[in-house]
This record gives C-alpha cells, structure tokens and sequence, in this order.
C-alpha cells in the first residue's frame, strides 16, 4: 500500500522564531491587528511506497524525522498518514 | 603534517581553504571527497564553508549523513583535529560533534561583511597563536548562522572554557546567536566549530592589515607540531 | 489547428507565409512552436541584428566576439576570460526571487560552457521609486534571488549597479554579469560536427517550467503577465554547481566536439544553434529525453526552459567519459541523437517524426527587420538647464539630501547580502569604482565595472551610450586597470515604437563611437525589447559591462582618501552643466536639460594621465566623477576611513554645477605632498586641465564657503539611506 | 473568539521543487527507498484574536496567505482553524 504522509516541523516553545516574529511584523502592518502570535517552520509531503501497515509507515516517518527532517536539538514536529487513493 | 579537506556536493568553499593550507602554510593538503570510507593519515580534516546538497532543508543536515562522516566522527572521536568553518561548523553540530543547534539569522538575511570578534579562549589547538581577549577580525558570509543551545548546555559550554570566538557585542553580532557566540569546541579541544572564515582573511593581499584568520591556521599547525604529527590517545 | 495558428506562437501573419514557402508545406504543431520560439525576438535578434552589425567588435585581445554562448579575451600567460551579461527582466517583474536567480543561473552557465570556472558575477538593476510596496516587493525579491543563487553556488558577486527611477516602475531590469577565467587551450565551443557522433543531454531532468519563455521575453509586460505563470521557473543552484564541476571536469579532458547550454527555448535553440554552426544537423528521440513530469508531449520536451540542462557532443566513443563524469556528480547523461550531415533537425517521439526542420532555417535565416526610426516627440523639447532654474536654500541640505537619496546612497544593504569573497580573489570589493579580483598564482588581476545612466540616454541616447562606455573605463582606470573590451545588456521598449528605436539604434552608434575611440571592442551582449509597462517604455538602458586588467597587484587603487593631509586634485575640467543631473531631479522633480558634453579625446588623455600616475605609484586615491558632482564624489572619497576634506575651488561656473554639476571626464585623486609634482607634469605632458582643489583633513567635509557638515553625519545618513525606505 | 490557524503552503504542480528533490535523495541515501516523492513547503501556525465568526477568520486568513504568507506566482496553500481551548 501507498501512503500520504504530512509533516509539519517547527520550532521548539521558549525558542525565539525569527522567521515568526518578521511575519507577524509583516502582518500588523498590513492592518492585521488581530494576529496575536506566528510560528514559522517547514511543511512536508512525503509519498511512501509499498507499505503494508500504517503503523509501519509511521515508525519509518518518526525515524526519517528524528534522524533528518526535524533538528531535535531545536524543533518540534508532528505528522499525518493517509492511503492513498487510487 | 597532514591535512584534508572534505568536499561535499555543492561544497563552495573547499578550494579557498585548501589554497590556505597548500599555498600560504605550504603544507600537504588533500581534498576528500564525501563518499570515502577511508581517511587515513590525515592531522587534520577540515570540514569547508559554502553550502553543501544545498542546504535546502537544515544546513548541513543532509552532509552530515555522507559516508565520509563516519570516518570523520570516528577521527573526532580518537581526538583527531577537526575544524569546521561555516558549514562545516553546521555540519559538526548536526552530527553532535558540538552541542546546539544552528537558525536562520535573526533579520533572514544573508550576511557577508567583515565582523569584528573577541577571542575568549586562546588555549586551544586552534587558537594558541591568538592572544587572549584580543579584538581580532573576520569576515562572515551565512544566512543561518545564529547559534542557539539551550541554558543548561550553555551554562556547560561556559564552565568548560568551550566558547573560543565571540562577536564582539551585541551591536557587530551579525545573526542574533545566544551570548554573541561565534566559535566553539568540544570538551576535548579537538574539534571546533565557527562561523567566521578564517581562510578569507589569511592572506595580506587580500585583507591588508586584517590577516587574522592566519593564526587560527598557525595555531592549528604549531599545536599539530608540539603534538608530533601524532593523533592524542 | 486552430485559426490562425501563428497567433499564439508570437509570429506574424507573413512570418508564417516564409514558413510554409521554407518548408513547403504546413508546419505541424511541434514545427511551428519550434519557429515560434527560434523566431522570437530574444532568440532570433530579428529586429536588432542589422544595427548590431555595426557594433565595433574587433581588437588585439579578442579571442571569441560575438556569436557563441560568451565572448573571450586574452590576458596573456595563456589565460584567457570569458565573460557575458544577460537580462532576465520579464521573469524578474513576474516573480522577482526566482526571475533574478535564474538569471543569474543562466549567464553563470553561458560561461561555463565556453569551458570558463566563472570567478565573479556582477549585477545592474533598476526600479522604480523605493516608495511604493509593489516596487519594494521587486526590489527586496531580486536582491535576495541573486543572493541566493550566486552565494549557493559559490561566485562571488562582486560589483555592479542599482538606480531607482519611476521610469522603471512595472518593468525593473535585472541584467547579470559573468566572468570566467580559462586557459586558452580549453576554449570550448558549441558547435555539432561529425555525421554519427552522439548528441547528449546532461544535467537535470526536463519538466514543463518555462515553456516559451522566449517568447514570453519578446512581450510587453501587461496586466494578464501574471498569467504567464508556467513560464516561471525556479533555479536550482545546488543542480547547477553541480553541473558546473562536471562540465569544466569534462572540458579539461578533452573528449568533446561541442557543448551548449539551454537557455531560452531550451532543447530547440541549443540543437537548432549547434547544428547550424557545424553546418550538420541533428536527430534527437524525445522519448530519450530524461523528464521531470508525466505525459509530456514532444511539443513540451521541446520548449521547456528547465533550467541547469546541458546539450553536449562527445567525440566518438567518448560517451561513456561523460557519463562516468556525469554520474561522479550524480547528474543525468543521456544519449538521445546523433548529428547528421544534411543539415536537417529531425525530432522523433520514438518512432513517430514530429519534425523535420533545416537547422539553418532555424537559427540563422529568420527574417530580419530594419525598423522605422523617428526622432522622439519628447527630446524636440529638451531644455537647457540654467543654474538660476533650480532653487535651493541651503547646499549642506542639498548635499545631504542627495546622499541620501536611493539612486546615490551606499548600495550596502544589497552587497552584503552578495557573498563578495568566496573564492579568495577579491582585492577590492562592492564599494569602491570597480571590482578587483586577481588570478592566484600571478601577479595580476581583473577590473571590473558595469555602468549606464538612463536619465543620460533618454535625454540623449548617443551621447548617454557613449558616456556609459567612457565611465566604465574610467571605473577602471580608477582602480588601477587597462580597459580591455565590454559587453551590452541593451534593455529598451517596443522596437515596433519608431521612437523606441530611434533610442536604439543611436545607443548602439553611440556605445560603437566610444568603443572605437577607447579602444575596447564589443565581445559579446544581449538585447532586451519590449520593456514596457501600462505607464510607458523603460528609459533606454543601455549596460556596459567592462573588464580591465591590472598587470600588477601593486596598482590596484580605491576611491577611499587614506592620509591625513594628502592633496587633493581634480583631473579634468568642470563645466556648467547640469542637465540630466541627480541635482535637478531631486530639487525640481525633472529629467531634462543638455546631457553633459564627452569629449572622447579628453577623455582619453584624463585616463591615461591617472593610469600613468597609478603606474608610478604615486597617487593614494581615484575616484570617478560621476552622478551628484564633485560634492557627493568627494564624499563618498571621505566615508571609508572617516577622513574629512578642506576643498577651495576657483569658480568659473556656478556654485551649483560647480558641486552637483555632472560634467564627464573628471577624476578626483589623492597624493601626498611631495609627489604632487609629478602628477601635474603627467597630466601637462598629456595635455590635461587638472586642478588642486583642496586637503584631506580633520573631519569635516569643508567645499568653498557652501557646505559645511561632518563626515559621520553625511556617512550615517548615506548608509542607511536604504534601510530606511523599506 | 481566539482562533488558532494552520497553514501550509507548496509550490504549484508542474513546477521544479529543488528542496524537495534534495531531501528526497537525502532520504534515498539513509535507506529509505520507499519514498517515492518529497515537496517541501513552509508551515504556519497563527493566533487570530478576537474575532467573532469563523468564516470571518477564513476570509482573513486567505486574504493575509494571498497578500503575504504564500507566493501566488508558484505556490498554493490550504489552512485549518480551529477555535482556541482555554
Ligand atoms: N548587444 C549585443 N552586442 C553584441 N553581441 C550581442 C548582443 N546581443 C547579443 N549578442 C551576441 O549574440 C549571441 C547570442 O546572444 P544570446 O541569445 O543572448 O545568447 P544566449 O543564447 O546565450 O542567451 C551571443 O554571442 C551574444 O554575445
Ligand atoms: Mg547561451
């Protein structure tokens, strides 16, 4: 089976977010007043071939991630896994 | 002496070090290329600047799974030299050589401009040539070079003398990095990590009056010399 | 086929009818978007060619002129440069980040295929007003795109130029510089020869980004450019270093007939171009073609611009050098044809033939147009400025003013996001007239410039085309080098405009004039039309991109003022000008008035009497004298090491034009006292009016009794000038 | 009402992803063959403060990712909001 994956990394809590803070500056001025905080981080989708279980699937996106698509030193990441249509 | 220096893909900065070594120090230099196994003999490997694979995800977080890492972590590890200069320096953090984590500068801009910097910690293989607390300058060109270690691990890299280069105040820190920190080493002082390029600065003709990127490398070499050309353990 | 079906591929009505008569028969859909794109302006130069025939190209240094990827010059010890700018002005006003770096791709590959390790980049660039979000947006994107690609790839970025002017507002121009250095012997060309040998494809996969850019850079910018959106592609520095080591690796191994680059039109132009320059033709199966995407048709593999692709054709047998060399760097290499000797590009997808073209049809006989000309409406109205026009209350104001406006203030927020250093060459960097970088191992170095003012050649097109040519020599004198040759990034509207071309053609007579007089031929170039917004054509913007030669290191020169007590003298001659200057459009809003007078013989002696003063080693400082006069020039002389100025002028002219006045052929030196002598005899035994005109002292910047201001202040002021628009 | 907002933003179909190519031969180099394609995009997260209807929210967040947080010229983007706990 084929499965979507969807991960989303970002920076730990209590870690200043640079890329945050300039993007939420970007927003007030543009009259957004209401934006209250920002986070920025990285998003990816992943297509794994020729799994059988989805909790297999999962262990090897956990392991891709620790080891190389989230710093764990500084980033928090969390992730969603879908068969695939079709 | 031995010294080698990595090439990674996209490495950009390898030829400019291995220049420094080869034509200025006149040592026996030796590129290495990221899929050797095998890495013997070397005094010193240097782990270059630029960008490698990139750098499209984390810098240095593809390199650091190379197959000449292994080798490398292993040299580190028997106290072998290892000088990591931008994104090596990149690199040595996101294989543990070195503790903390690199972000993106605090304005996310690229940055290249000469920095002014204080050395904090001059008993080091890599900076025995510098004198203590001397405003010495370096150019630094990054654009994910702020430098963040959370308390406990900075409150350690402090008590263990590890900080070796610091910008010189808030003002001139050019990427927001925690405690103006701009070079450190591990516990054992054999493996050192920073973002400044000292191979840019070696050369008079180049940087007149501003060669202090020398005596890092002069430094690496008396050290290397003392020691007898042998790796310590 | 639709109706009219050279509509969509940018071709005219009569265009077609040559086609059909060349071929003999209806072109299928493949055919005619083949001549669509290989018939575009920007691949054909169908309406600039007949002008550029005229361009003054030849000299002793000349290796390669125009006609291959780049030209190439000789720099003797059996080194050779290479260099080239091109203009990647539509893409950039779509999607700034991704148009200015695969610019910078672009031209970065026209030097590596000449078999050149490109050693600098430079970059000149316009904008509108920094006021406006839109322009802001441009402008920020751009920088960061040649940042990103550049700084990735490990080209320093060395120089180059940025001006603002609403002139530009909706179509910035984005020109980049390559300069490459080469052993003589490793001289590449793209040529196809040798009827059976292989035609290869290396680099990255083909994907459908891009498709008719060409044609898509032979449009005016309009309100629907925003659905141009396929034509947006995105660079891959990382494919490109890549690529980069692999091709010089296999140029130095010699196993190659030819190599070209894909650039505009991709596949078709790069197989069309190299066919025809072998006088062979070519056979490709598409279906061999390595493709990023799924079900792309033959029409598409055909046109895409992806980018970081290279055609290459190995020597017989040689095919699997490169792919060892090739795959080292984990880059694709595929066969996908042979060169054959009827003269025909033949496209199969597998065993179907989409096309059956003659490859000299394609890149050598498209039609070529001598435009209508007619003198512009606007220049008819051109005014003489008198001093007395401009108002002004206070000059420390106005000097201030002009320090800080964008066009003249310090370009640091850009440069330092340009990595300058990588490679370690870098003598002298962004901030001073010209770039230095030296050639390791020898005691030598390059000088390099790019220049064009746009007020000057809209107000007087000729005169403005030679001053860009005049002043980037003299960049280069300042720093120590001797001009050697040029290359034209020509950025102009609607060539179908006659005033347009009017502008375009005494541009090209006036670059040709100064040429020959300075003797720096023409190597090589781009043309950019259709530059043009809702609001009007750009102003006509003809970029000079010059490189010098420092044959010692101990030549090299900067603007900066070194010594505490050092005279300073002003070479040249100050005249009452101020048309076209930075003076009158910041105090009365105009661009209008005589644009200064160039007398190219004066020009020549000023320039020879600084590099023979350079040469004997006696002067600390040159600068040029260019847009705000010697006010703003000789500020600029203080910044660097916070030194101040004492300036007593005798004053034939006006106070104004005396500071702010823009008049050509004047370089302001510094020496120390006792060698003051010997510069004013080389500059009487050359002729040269020459004047001292003040001391380097204190810091204050002192002028006559009309400006009186701190140097920090003035600096402050300058540097952030910038920062603090955005 | 607090909302917190999710957002993702990838690059259009059809058009070059050199990040997601990059971490993809990362993958493949680690072992991991079963990755079949990788697209690497940015991931927001916001506070919307004070705003009293979710379609309201909506509209303001596809204003701010149309005018700031996505490149409309190469890159598309989806959102999730969710009304804040606490
Ligand atoms: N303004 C010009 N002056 C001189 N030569 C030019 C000019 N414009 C183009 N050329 C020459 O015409 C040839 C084709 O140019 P161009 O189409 O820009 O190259 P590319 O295919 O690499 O983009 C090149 O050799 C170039 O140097
Ligand atoms: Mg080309």
């Amino acid at each position: 089976m084929d499965w979507e994956v969807k991960i989303e990394t970002k920076l730990k809590d209590g870690i200043l977010d640079p890329q945050g803070k300039a993007v939420k500056t970007g927003l007030k001025s543009l009259g957004y007043n209401n934006v209250e905080s920002v986070h920025v981080g990285k998003y990816l989708e992943l297509v794994l071939e020729n799994i059988e279980q989805k909790n297999k699937a999962a262990k090897m996106v956990e392991e891709m991630c620790d080891k190389l698509l989230a710093n764990p030193v500084i980033e928090d990441y969390s992730y969603h896994i879908k068969e695939m249509e079709g | 002496m031995k010294a080698g220096v990595v090439t990674f893909p996209g490495s950009n900065c390898d030829a400019d070090v291995f220049h420094v070594l080869k034509n200025i120090f006149n040592i026996d230099t030796k590129m290495i290329w990221y899929k050797d196994k095998n890495i013997k003999g070397y005094d010193l490997i240097v782990l270059p600047g630029g960008f490698s694979y990139g750098d499209y995800l984390r810098s240095g977080a593809i390199a650091r799974f190379a197959k000449v890492m292994d080798p490398i972590i292993d040299f580190a590890e028997k106290g072998g030299l290892v000088l990591g200069i931008c994104n090596g320096f990149q690199i040595l953090l996101e294989s543990n050589l070195l503790p903390g984590a690199m972000k993106v500068n605090d304005n996310l801009k690229f940055v290249c401009k000469n920095t002014v910097l204080t050395v904090i910690n001059n008993k080091t293989p890599f900076t025995n040539q510098c004198e203590k607390s001397a405003a010495i300058e370096m150019p630094v060109a990054h654009g994910e070079g702020n430098y963040y270690i959370d308390k406990e691990g900075l409150k350690e890299l402090n008590e263990n003398n590890q900080i070796i280069l610091k910008y010189k105040n808030k003002k001139v820190n050019p990427n927001g990095s925690i405690n103006n920190i701009a070079g450190i080493c591990n516990k054992e002082r054999n493996v050192f990590g920073l973002m400044p390029h000292p191979e840019r600065c070696s050369e008079p003709l180049i940087t007149p009056g501003k060669s202090d990127g020398y005596n890092i490398f002069s430094s690496i070499i008396s050290f290397i010399n003392k020691r007898g050309g042998k790796i310590a353990k | 086929m639709p109706n009219k079906p050279w509509l969509s591929e940018g071709l005219t009505e009569k265009e077609y009818e040559m086609i059909v008569d060349l071929l003999d028969r209806k072109p299928t859909t493949t055919e005619l978007g083949i001549f669509g794109v290989m018939w575009s302006e920007h691949c054909s130069y169908k309406n600039s060619k007949l002008i550029l025939k005229n361009l003054f190209t030849e000299g002793e240094c000349v290796l390669q002129g125009p006609g291959e990827n780049a030209g190439i010059i000789d720099i003797g010890d059996g080194q050779a440069i290479s260099f080239k700018i091109e203009s990647h002005n539509h893409p950039s006003a779509v999607e700034p980040f991704q148009g200015a770096a695969t610019g910078v791709g672009g031209i970065i590959r026209d030097i590596f295929t000449m078999g050149a390790r490109p050693i600098a980049n430079l970059n000149s660039l316009r904008f509108g007003e920094l006021n406006n979000d839109k322009v802001q947006y441009l402008f920020k994107g751009v920088v960061s795109g040649i940042s990103s690609y550049g700084n990735s790839i490990g080209i320093p970025t060395v120089g180059g130029e940025v001006y603002f002017s609403s002139a530009y507002e909706g179509n910035p121009l984005v020109n980049v510089m390559s300069v490459g250095l080469l052993k003589k012997e490793n001289i590449a060309t793209a040529t196809a020869k040798g009827e059976g040998n292989s035609v290869m494809v290396v680099g990255a996969a083909t994907g459908r980004d891009g498709i008719k850019g060409a044609s898509f850079a032979s449009d005016e910018l309009s309100e629907d450019s925003k659905e141009d959106r396929p034509a947006v592609q995105v660079g891959d520095p990382f494919m490109e270093k890549l690529l980069l080591e692999a091709s010089l690796e296999l140029i130095n191994t010699n196993s190659l007939i030819g190599i070209q680059d894909m650039g505009a039109a991709g596949l078709t132009s790069s197989s069309a171009e190299m066919a025809s320059r072998g006088n062979s033709g070519i056979e490709i199966d598409i279906s061999k073609v390595p493709t990023r995407e799924k079900n792309m048709t033959s029409y598409e593999i055909m046109l895409s611009e992806s980018q970081e692709r290279m055609l290459i054709i190995p020597k017989k047998g040689k095919e699997q050098v490169v792919k060892d060399i090739f795959n080292k760097w984990d880059l694709h290499a595929e066969v996908i044809g042979r060169v054959n000797d009827d003269g025909m590009l033949r496209i199969f997808n597998g065993e179907d033939k989409v096309a059956e073209i003659s490859a000299k049809i394609l890149a050598d006989e498209a039609p070529e147009y001598r435009r209508e000309t007619k003198l512009p409406e606007y220049i008819k109205n051109v005014n003489e400025i008198n001093a007395n026009d401009i108002k002004s209350e206070d000059y420390n104001n106005d000097l201030l003013d002009l320090l800080s406006s964008p066009t003249i203030a310090s370009k640091k927020w850009v440069y330092e996001q340009y990595d300058y250093m990588v490679m370690t060459n870098t003598v002298v960097g962004p901030g001073s007239d010209a770039a230095v970088i030296r050639i390791k191992g020898k005691d030598k170095a390059l000088a390099l410039s790019t220049d064009s003012n746009g007020k000057y050649c809209y107000l007087n097109p000729r005169r403005g085309a030679a001053i860009a040519v005049a002043e980037a020599a003299r960049n280069i004198v300042c720093s120590g080098g001797k001009p050697l040759a040029i290359t034209d990034g020509l950025n102009f509207g609607n060539p179908m405009n006659p005033e347009i071309y009017w502008q375009f053609k005494n541009s090209v007579e006036g670059i040709t004039k100064a040429c020959k007089k300075l003797d720096t031929p023409v190597i090589g170039g781009n043309v950019s039309f259709y530059n043009e917004s809702p609001k009007g054509a750009i102003y006509p913007t003809p970029i000079i991109g010059m490189v010098g030669l420092l044959d010692s290191l101990k030549d090299k020169t900067t603007m900066h003022f070194k010594n505490e007590g050092d005279l300073i003298y002003l070479i040249g001659k100050n005249v009452e000008e101020l048309g076209g200057s930075e003076y009158l459009e910041l105090k009365e809003g105009k661009v209008d008035g005589y644009v200064p007078q160039l007398d190219l013989n004066l020009e020549k002696r000023v320039q020879k009497t600084v590099r023979e003063a350079i040469k004997e080693n006696i002067i600390n400082s040159a600068h040029d004298c260019s847009e705000g006069g010697v006010a703003v020039n000789l500020a600029e002389s203080c910044f660097e090491n916070n030194l101040g100025v004492n300036i007593k002028i005798n004053k034939e002219i006006s106070n104004k034009a005396l500071l702010f006045g823009e008049s050509q052929s004047r370089i302001i030196v510094s020496i120390s006292k006792e060698l003051a002598s010997k510069l004013e005899n080389i500059a009487v035994e050359n002729c040269v009016p020459y004047g001292k005109i003040g001391v380097v002292e204190g810091t204050q910047f002192k002028f006559n009794n009309l400006i009186k201001l701190d140097v920090e202040e003035m600096k402050v002021k300058w540097e952030t000038a910038i920062e603090k628009k955005l």
